[in-house]
């Protein structure tokens, strides 16, 4: 297919879904109030909608559909159908969050529960469910950060936080969100985070270290221990980035590391689906000391009912509305009560050797590397570098996967900026087999081999997408960027 | 046992994966953590459910616990609308569910299905500019609040009430390090000296309460004129027949788009809207994605990509505007889906029809000894939620302890004596009567 | 994709699903009962299960994608979304049919004012819903009639049925299951059943006359009371295959026409979804003189609990186990209940304007035409032939819809004996829209134009499938033809 | 207003296309239907739900009188298994749910998926053919019946009970124009004079009472010696431990896939098989399609098409074996993705599960006094489906009435005292035991 836009399908008259009318009154709105002009909606059968989105679904992959390991840090594993039919299901989707209490024991305790797993894993003494997502928990961990310390009257002057160049972006930003300044650790030679900057770092100001372990480059940092006790020993709090967690379950957890917060991305390590760019969910573990400071309400449990605790008089208060993606955390309960310890520990080591598999694979590829750390293995990601490839040929790392697109599969480089140069990130997770691996690095394999022996099929890629190649120089440009319909017939539009 | 999740557990294919990789065992590739911090032992978690029909046993048992269907007046931030059968089609196909940020080339579709919703949005609201969507309404707020901020240069917010007081907590965490929050009333702020450190005024149409106040549409001259932005929430699908924030001035405009096809999944429903004009100083400062669509190297072309990437904390970390991460995109797509099923007769009529049983609810509510519905009393039209007063022995909470008793939900308890009630599309006539009998009883 | 065979994708040792498993003893089997070596099916994980079945379903077609306008007779139309969502609730799924009444008063109520609105739309006075498809009704009518000539004693004496070449082959095929002799009418020369032909053909060996109308062609029988007439003073009954009921809902009757007996297609006016080849589910009407045939159970209703009849002593007895294909009856009266008389009225009215409104457009490209009631409109459908283009240019009316495929949609020819030649059967229902139409025509006359112009991209096409084109031979050879993998390996596998 | 299942519902498209035509009204369109059979007033039908939300309302009414997930013991012809939710998810597909017949080309992917549905179930039976599902088992039954009696040109039909009465009446009613069926005792058989008429022996493993008789291999040979084919219903989800039907000599084995994945649906989940040999006297009485894989013109492509389609009354109408149209396809596919998940391990895990569940109700019950289980008592073997004797003073159905109060539904009656019991892999030990208690109770 190559699905037109929404609004060129639209025929006048027709309409997707009835709606109930009223015989009652209307009243009539105040001045100024009232709606002048009906919107310009598209007006469209219901089939012709279905239909319209359908085809755009097909012109997009997914984990189902693709051997989706190139999305490195973002953990894309298969997410269970079963566990999508608990919360389509009425008794999660038509429940209102207000509701008395006594009608939704149900999702209360596997909130409760679920929260109780959750320690279990982090060794953290509570789990907060309620932030929408990974950066979401990144910021609530920093706001209880805050209040901690204005609890303590350091509110002023500890204004500092030390995160590290291949931490998350989001710890960094949100950070800076909460007031703090931001000092951020580059890697050594051997791409751990450096600890003699750290120790010129930490001081009267080191609000909290934000890191995450292994990093994106999959690399574990192995003085963690030392990072831990550098900023406790100045005062300040520490907070694990568990984003990648998956190669770790079991293995070691964040209490162990002395750490004082951490989160989970719920849809990364715990499955829940991706959605397109959420609804995700977070999860944000505290130790004691900063449980007073938790987001309202909690989940207790009195041994006979389920209720929510509102009365918080310390908390941080509410990160977003009710009590967080329900959903989202009903998938990961079940996933979880699906594995058990074992299985847990099943999914990280299997991500790690498929991920030491992959990575033996595609460091046999002509011009790709892995810097850093040279020899040594990498948890459940590993980045990787064309910087070869590109001094060879002139073709950068996008291109490349670009050009995997015409195969079926892509991947992503890293986040800015490019500290790793021509970057490319893989993380394979348990959800994919051998033959997928083997599959996967041939791709790359026949693309880097196109860059030497045939550069122009790479360059002007994609062949065999929906579309071709983009010009995306007018994204910059505020006379052409449009961001939508109404925005495009003003500026680009012949009358459409 | 090979896991049904983990093709690689097979034992063999372990093996051979190992010895592929020279590897003698998974330890190896933990030897970067040290033995200090490993746990030796096995997380202690219940025995797992190794088969899909315990699981679902497990979790049937579980969910029997809770009871949805009931009739119910709650609202109050998560509505109950009727969700088309289409949407849920399209948001469970797992090209778009299992799907992350992808590229634009192999997915394609997904760019193209946000930027439509951005454009539907963008025609619900008469603005040119929607973001993909944030995680929720609360967070909108909170950062259209910090966008007026930055534009102004300002410290002062000043809020115009009554608002959700859970939103009001959101936005006074999230704004804390770099500005003020100002809680006023609407019939204030005519009162107000607007001071030159206001950087927003932020009002809501229909507010908490679902009213649609009429001293709205002053507030973006008073706004401007003291080089303030007006900051303006509402709930989208009252946009069929309520006018947009953006007819009467509104800079910026923010709101949860959870009543737009996405149900309420006690309270799991919701995404941020944000939307301005396609002013250059406003879209700059926006933190959300924003797609935009490009022609192609061939003639008639669509293509899709980040509009001023450079904005973002994906791009330039600390030095972007707040952060950006996963979201809400499906919640976004799922509203597109909505309003192209809707179209502008469909989102009159459900307009209309709430508009109709709102104001038919608090004349027959108010028609009961003891019951007031002090909006509609006051002459003010309310939208969706609408205040319940109780004047007689039993307190809100205690009427709504009863109602359950009749198999009814009754609203949000505000204090003693106020709840917020709520009626939508699908409430019909008898629904209504239905509660109204119930309340009739109660407080007999 | 081009998603090889399941069992190409087996990896020994993988499993899809968990089942349970217990502690307690299993009893040995029996000698010769117990299996003795495991069945040789694949091994994949869940994820590529999944996976596999969802490349397939793109490489698929159907109402929702394509504009399916070609499946003449089928009357492919919108299956609402919202109808699926009934079935799939437990309180459907999850019924055993032998539960207590009491526990299903529910979908008995809907089985029985399905029963109801179908009685008003057709006029019998019953309608058993156990047929599971359109031939089975037909089988279940043909039954009846048995059953009735026998209940009089002339079961010997009536042995012969009467169809149309224009009738549904189950028409024919099913009587002659049922022990009769099948006369067939060929059409006059202005495509109506040759009255002549029907005068000549009943007699006292006459059981009944089976007849659609309006028939595969599109044309409605002007004579049919005659028909009727006709058959019923030779002491046979009328039966009528209302396959083709979508255009005449609401407009005429098989009461109306004095028939004795009906069937509908659920599947095809009624909405539910064709689902590849069904389920399906069919529905029979009958007059009073024929309802102690009907098949038993019956659904009776006594004011205030629905109940399952089965002592009917004369009924021809199950046609199917328990009551039909269920979940299709709520979806048909979940449709019939969202359209109402106007709507249904709407529906055929709409689906005879788009089928004019098509064969207006079709016509138009050359090579193309409509034989029979030459200048005369057609009810839903139609039925061409490319007999001229063929002569033209030897490009057969099966190529021309294989290149169809390559735009993303196809056609049917017609049942065999191709009585028209190089035959295409079109019938656009109410779902599709004029641009629609327009763009279905397009794609004809373009492949048209083709065959005139370039006919070696007719010839060798599909160009732009999943496959190429086939090597049928091997289908009628018994050396060769491979109906499982164990066939295939057997025959043709280079030991795979 | 535009209907929104019906595009060209509006009022002016509708004038612009009949303007296209050259037509007035839609009546010139009905100019060969007569006068006098014109239905000249609307049809009585009950006002249309013009709302997707009202019509939801209605029926979620009309469901909620239907009570399902009580602990139940009903089988019978009807089973509940865990169906996998992938199973689910592959069915609901729009391109699998809506598609039709098609083409191998642009439908390519039904052919491969049912294509492999043969495939599996060939695996499982031990056959190499297998048709596109037929309606039903009753069908599958009635058809293998027909095809033993076209092969053998015979008219008898020997039937080894105990077989479902249902079933009994379909194949009477079926096969009645061409052939005597004879319904006999698996016991009797050793003692019977098998004549030249018999066209086939038929019998079941399991058979209706749930019994794996230990007679039933040895009647291939009989009825071979006669001249006659041995046709053999079989279970297939038992098929991973108990010998499919061709291991002792069955010609044609038939039978019903609902227990592969496809959930009850009050009776509408089934499917019919019919397997053979690849024989091609066998093969070409199937009236069924009969997928093949072939070559395309591209080296190690495969296609699919029609085997053997002159068979068939789609090619040659009364002329063709018995008929084919739409049946059951997609009930084929899930089976298919069923089996996948399954593979040998899942097959066999299921098939010991259910034995042991079964072997474990009847001595569980049997230890109830006045309750009995014949079948257990008599030595034999039953899987899923077994027989109960209630030999107090409450009759089967009367135990019945009492277990439903109890929230139980206890077996199909048979008789006054008998009743056919059932449990499968979702049984617990624990529901086996609740049963017991419950029955202690009742005929305490």
């Amino acid at each position: 297919w190559d699905e037109p836009l929404l609004f060129e399908l639209t025929s006048p008259g027709e309409r997707g879904v009835g709606v109930p009318t009223t015989d009652l009154p209307v009243p009539a709105l105040p001045a100024g109030l009232a709606r002048e002009s009906a919107p310009q909606l598209p007006e469209l059968s219901q089939l012709h909608v279905l239909r319209h989105y359908l085809r755009l679904s097909q012109e997009n992959l997914g984990v189902d559909l693709n051997i989706d390991v190139g999305q490195g840090t973002c953990t894309m594993k298969y997410s269970p159908k079963v566990n999508d039919t608990f919360v389509v299901d009425q008794r999660i989707s038509e429940l209102h969050p207000l509701q008395d209490e006594s009608t939704v024991q149900g999702v209360l305790e596997i909130i409760y529960r679920l929260e109780g797993l959750l320690k279990e894993i982090s060794g953290m003494d509570r789990v907060s469910l309620q932030p929408g997502a990974g950066s979401a928990a990144i910021y609530a961990n920093v706001s209880m950060i805050r209040a901690y310390h204005a609890s303590r009257g350091e509110a002023e002057q500890r204004d500092e936080v030390i995160t590290t160049m291949f931490s998350h972006p989001s710890n960094a930003a949100c950070a800076k969100v909460a007031g703090y300044k931001v000092i951020t650790l580059m890697p050594d030679e051997d791409g751990y985070p450096d600890i003699e900057a750290l120790r010129a770092a930490v001081g009267p100001r080191t609000a909290a270290l934000l890191i995450t372990n292994p990093e994106d480059t999959g690399i574990f940092n192995p003085r963690i221990e030392e990072f831990v006790r550098l900023a406790h020993e100045a005062g300040g709090l520490c907070c694990y980035d568990q984003a990648n967690a998956n190669g770790i379950l079991g293995i070691t957890r964040a209490r162990d590391a002395g750490f004082d917060l951490c989160h989970f991305n719920l849809h990364k390590t715990f499955s829940t689906p991706h959605a397109c760019g959420g609804p995700a969910a977070g999860a944000c573990g505290v130790s004691e000391a900063l449980v007073p400071f938790l987001p309202r309400p909690t989940v207790e449990f009195d041994g006979s009912r389920y209720r929510l605790e509102d009365d918080r008089p310390e908390s941080v208060g509410k990160i977003r509305p009710f009590y967080g993606v329900v959903p989202n955390l009903v998938r990961a309960y079940a996933w979880i009560m699906s594995m058990g310890a074992e299985g847990l520990r099943e999914v990280a080591e299997t991500a790690v050797l498929n991920n030491n598999y992959l990575m033996a694979k595609v460091l046999e590829i002509r011009g790709v590397s892995a810097p850093y750390a040279k020899g040594r293995r990498r948890v459940e990601q590993a980045r990787y570098s064309w910087e070869q490839l590109n001094a060879d040929t002139g073709i950068h790392s996008e291109q490349i996967g670009v050009r995997a697109a015409d195969f079926g599969t892509h991947y992503w480089t890293s986040h800015h900026p490019y500290v790793v140069p021509e970057p490319m990130t893989l993380e394979p997770t348990e959800s994919y087999s051998q033959a997928d691996l083997d599959e996967y690095a041939a791709i790359l394999a026949e693309v880097a081999r196109e860059a030497y022996e045939e550069p122009e099929v790479v360059r002007t890629a994609p062949h065999r997408s929906t579309i071709h190649q983009l010009r995306q120089e007018s994204l910059d440009d505020p006379d052409t960027w449009a961001v939508t319909w109404r925005a495009y017939r003003r500026k680009l539009g012949a009358g459409a | 046992m090979a896991h049904p999740y983990i093709p690689n557990s097979v034992p063999a294919v372990r093996e051979r994966m190992l010895k592929a990789v020279g590897a003698a065992s998974v330890e190896e590739f933990y030897a970067d953590i040290p033995e200090s911090i490993r746990l030796r032992r096995p997380l202690d978690l219940p025995a797992p459910l190794r088969s899909e029909a315990e699981l679902v046993r497990h979790l049937d048992g579980l969910l029997a616990r809770n009871t949805p269907g009931a009739l119910s007046f709650l609202g109050a931030g998560c509505y109950q609308h009727h969700v088309p059968a289409v949407v849920d089609e399209v948001a469970t196909r797992s090209e778009f569910l299992t799907a992350y940020a992808g590229e634009p080339y192999e997915d394609h579709g997904r760019f193209q299905a946000l930027w439509e919703y951005q454009s539907l949005m963008g025609e619900l609201l008469e603005l040119d500019v929607v973001n993909v969507p944030t995680y929720d309404g609360f967070q909108a707020t909170g950062t259209a609040l910090r966008m007026a901020g930055r534009v102004t240069g300002r410290r002062t917010l000043l809020i115009v009430g009554p608002v959700d007081p859970d939103k009001l907590s959101k936005i006074a965490d999230y704004v804390r390090p770099d500005h003020d929050v100002v809680l006023v009333d609407a019939a204030a702020v005519a009162d107000l000296d607007l001071s030159a450190d206001v950087a927003a005024v932020y009002c809501e149409t229909p507010n908490y309460h679902g009213i649609l106040d009429a001293s709205v549409p002053a507030l973006a001259a008073r706004a401007h004129a003291a080089g303030a932005l007006l900051v303006a929430g509402c709930n989208p699908i009252s946009l069929g027949v309520v006018a947009p924030p953006s007819a009467y001035g509104a800079d910026i405009v923010c709101g949860d788009i959870q009543p737009l096809g996405i149900r309420m999944s006690f309270g799991g429903g919701n995404a941020g809207f944000i939307a301005t004009r396609d002013d250059p100083r406003l879209v700059s400062e926006f933190p959300s994605r924003l797609f935009g669509v490009i022609p192609t190297t061939v003639e008639g072309e669509y293509g899709f990509g980040d509009v001023d990437y450079e904005r973002t904390s994906f791009a330039v970390r600390e030095e972007g505007k707040e952060w950006v991460g996963t979201a809400a995109a499906l919640h976004g797509i799922m509203a597109g889906v909505y309003l192209a099923l809707m179209g502008p007769q469909g989102m009159r009529e459900i307009g209309e029809t709430i508009l109709a049983n709102t104001a038919y609810a608090q004349r027959r509510l108010a028609e009961i000894p003891g019951v007031e519905a002090p909006s509609a009393a006051a002459g003010q039209v309310s939208f969706a939620d609408f205040l319940v007063r109780f004047t007689g022995s039993l307190t809100a909470a205690e009427v709504n302890t009863r109602l359950l008793a009749l198999g009814i939900h009754g609203g949000k308890v505000l204090s003693a004596t106020d709840a917020l009630y709520c009626v939508t599309e699908i409430h019909t006539r008898e629904d209504i009567d239905r509660l109204a009998q119930a309340l009739e009883e109660i407080t007999a």
